[in-house]
């Protein structure tokens, strides 16, 4: 029965892509990305992956569609047509469709559990996690620990994006700066004439930051970790800048401390590695940093997460700030 | 029995998504991928129990919680393009 | 239920496709941007549903039930951080449309090659 | 006791199916916006707080259920002001609600 749900789903979501493709206006096309998130994060959790479904919903359909939102203000709100190689554009695509869903055919079905998939590494991850690391979330473990280079790879190259983000806006200063300062009091600012959601949003922050350390520090037991609690976290602040506008959540959270942050989350990271070598391990060995190694692993995997939740706060909420100030000027 | 709520909550979202996409206006729209997102939290929470799993409540917590942002967002962000799109024309070509 | 075997695999081909087609065939670049994150999305489909096992539940261990079957975890992780270095690539192409806006004033393809051609 | 949970749990779990989907057929069907809005929110709190009582019946007393608790408090707070502001924002964007858009041609500019 939940294979026919993800058939009905998987439809809704072809049907949504050609629309988002299909539609001239770009900011239907954005809401419409924001539902075609949500259908993709519930395949994500009929597939058994509670984690991705979270990180997903936070990023996909929170993040992502008030990015693209903010940038729609600074260009055009409308695409114009007239694609002068359409046809052949339309050809090579049903071509190649063809040619890979005959490739698909040679595929395992399915949920196969003796695809070569489920052969290799898998099995001895979720046999091993239970006495090398000691937490019942195999995903944070393959994460935090089997998998540590990669993450902190993962972490460096969010950081570079958000250094890159900071560098397009940051070095040249705005073109009408001087008298445009941001003036807390012009009309219009934020939400702030709505006063209903104004009230109901402030009363909600608390809860959602509240929320988000609890997907951060609840990440070993259940769905949960560094990647979703900082774009919940960073939900959470970009929903204080939209109600109270750009100049207030800048004195809540200053560039300079924003920027501290990513670089901060990234070097925790690399300082836990460290600490791993100097004590005697390798690098991103957390066994080492307590007499027992199943304690060392819970400290390591805590203080990593910790770090890829402050980066990912940071770069995602001067993402947001760095196009919604320029926007609002 | 879940699947009696499941199947009118597909069903509802198959309706919402038809809204969204007529449209006619970009509120109508904004409606639809509220009323979608609701819809989403609720098969979820069914979902979760439906396989036994309720300790994946969090997502739907946090589905509550992003659709609620996601909703201000998009309205603010609608608010704001009428100067800035009215700018667009005088930069623009 | 052995007939919707492949779907998922036809889904993700059809959604690869739809985003790349949006990627070359459409002028404006934040259609571009939209659609590339529809390819990116078809990619997670494609991994998480090779993660899949048949009765598996979320590779996260209940405290006492016993026998459980798994889906894989690996592909979750790589998954899991992909969407989030997705969005931060978004963001940065995000930020460079917005510059390509700001110092040619479109974000059309072929107005900017224009402009580049003067 | 427990056939008494389970019947009504299954009356609440129904009743909520029902009022989301006469939601649904609202919001696609009615003239114009606002009264799509009024379709859309009155069944969908409605709808949602039937349901989750549903599932909490069948939770009984634990995590989950304030979980579930929590989810619907949410929901209530956040349903109504998101509608509250969509509504206002689209009578200060110039939408009336007398008109009728149900014609398929693009408005609310």
């Amino acid at each position: 029965m939940t294979v026919l749900f993800g058939v009905f789903l998987l439809t809704l979501i072809v049907i949504t892509a050609l629309a988002i493709v299909q539609t001239q206006h770009l900011f239907v096309a954005v809401i419409l990305a924001g539902i075609f998130s949500l259908l993709i994060a519930v395949i994500f959790f009929l597939l058994d992956a509670a984690d991705v479904a979270l990180t997903e919903a936070a990023i996909g359909a929170g993040i992502s569609t008030m990015l693209f939102l903010a940038a729609l203000t600074l260009t055009a709100e409308y695409e114009r047509s007239g694609s002068a190689n359409r046809l052949l554009a339309l050809g090579v695509v049903a071509v190649t469709t063809l040619i890979m869903i005959y490739a698909t055919f040679d595929k395992p079905r399915l949920g196969d559990p003796a695809a070569p998939v489920q052969q290799h590494v898998a099995p001895w991850y979720l046999e091993h996690t239970p006495e090398a690391i000691g937490i019942p979330n195999v995903v944070t473990a393959v994460l935090a620990s089997f998998r540590g280079y990669d993450t902190l790879g993962e972490v460096s190259v969010i950081l570079t994006a958000g250094i890159g983000v900071l560098f397009l806006f940051g070095a040249k200063p705005r073109r009408q700066s001087g008298p445009q300062r941001i003036a807390p009091h012009e009309p219009g600012r934020g939400l702030r004439h709505y006063l209903i959601p104004r009230v109901v949003g402030q009363l909600l922050i608390p809860f959602i930051l509240l929320f988000g350390l609890y997907v951060q520090f609840h990440g070993d037991y259940g769905p949960g970790g560094g990647f979703q609690a900082g774009a919940i976290v960073a939900a959470a602040f970009i929903l204080y800048a939209l109600l109270e506008g750009e100049a207030q959540i800048l004195r809540v959270l200053p560039q300079r401390l924003l920027t501290g942050l990513i670089a901060g989350g990234a070097l925790l990271y690399g300082a836990v590695g460290v600490a791993g070598i100097l004590l005697g391990g390798s690098f991103l060995d957390y066994s080492v940093l307590a007499a027992n190694p199943i304690t060392g692993q819970h400290i390591g995997i805590l203080l990593i997460e910790a770090g890829v939740g402050i980066t990912v706060t940071g770069v995602l909420i001067s993402v947001f700030h760095a196009l919604a100030a320029r926007g609002s000027v | 029995m879940y699947y009696v709520v499941i199947i009118a909550t597909l069903a509802t979202m198959i309706l919402a998504l038809v809204r969204a996409l007529l449209g006619p206006s970009v509120y109508d729209r904004v409606l639809a991928a509220n009323m979608f997102g609701t819809k989403t939290v609720l098969l979820l929470a069914v979902i979760a129990f439906l396989y036994g799993r309720p300790d994946f409540l969090d997502l739907a917590l946090a589905y509550t919680l992003i659709n609620f942002i996601g909703v201000l967002a998009i309205l603010e962000f609608i608010r704001r393009r009428a100067p800035s799109s009215a700018a667009d024309h005088d930069t623009g070509s | 239920m052995e007939l919707f075997g492949l779907y998922n695999y036809w889904v993700y081909t059809v959604l690869l496709m739809i985003g790349f087609y949006a990627v070359i065939a459409k002028p404006n670049l934040i259609k571009k941007l939209i659609g590339l994150s529809i390819f990116q999305s078809a990619v997670f489909l494609l991994f998480i549903t090779m993660g899949k096992v048949r009765g598996g539940t979320a590779p996260i261990f209940q405290a006492g039930v016993e026998d459980q079957v798994f889906s894989n975890p690996l592909p979750q992780v790589l998954i899991l951080t992909a969407i989030v270095v997705g969005i931060s690539t978004t963001a940065l192409g995000l930020g460079i449309v917005v510059r390509i806006k700001e110092e040619y004033g479109s974000i059309e393809e072929h107005e900017i090659q224009e402009l580049d051609r003067q | 006791m427990s056939l008494l949970l389970h019947v009504s749990s299954w009356v609440l779990l129904s009743l909520g199916g029902a009022f989301v989907f006469i939601g649904g057929v609202g919001v696609l069907r009615m003239p114009n916006l606002y009264t799509r809005m009024h379709a859309a929110s009155l069944t969908d709190s409605m709808g949602a707080a039937l349901i989750i009582a549903g599932v909490m019946l069948q939770a009984g007393p634990s995590l989950a259920a304030i979980k579930l608790a929590a989810i619907l408090l949410f929901l209530l707070l956040t349903s109504p002001t998101a509608t509250n502001a969509l509504a206002s924002a689209a009578l200060l964007a110039g939408l009336r609600p007398e008109e009728d858009t149900s014609s398929p041609e693009e408005c609310g500019e």
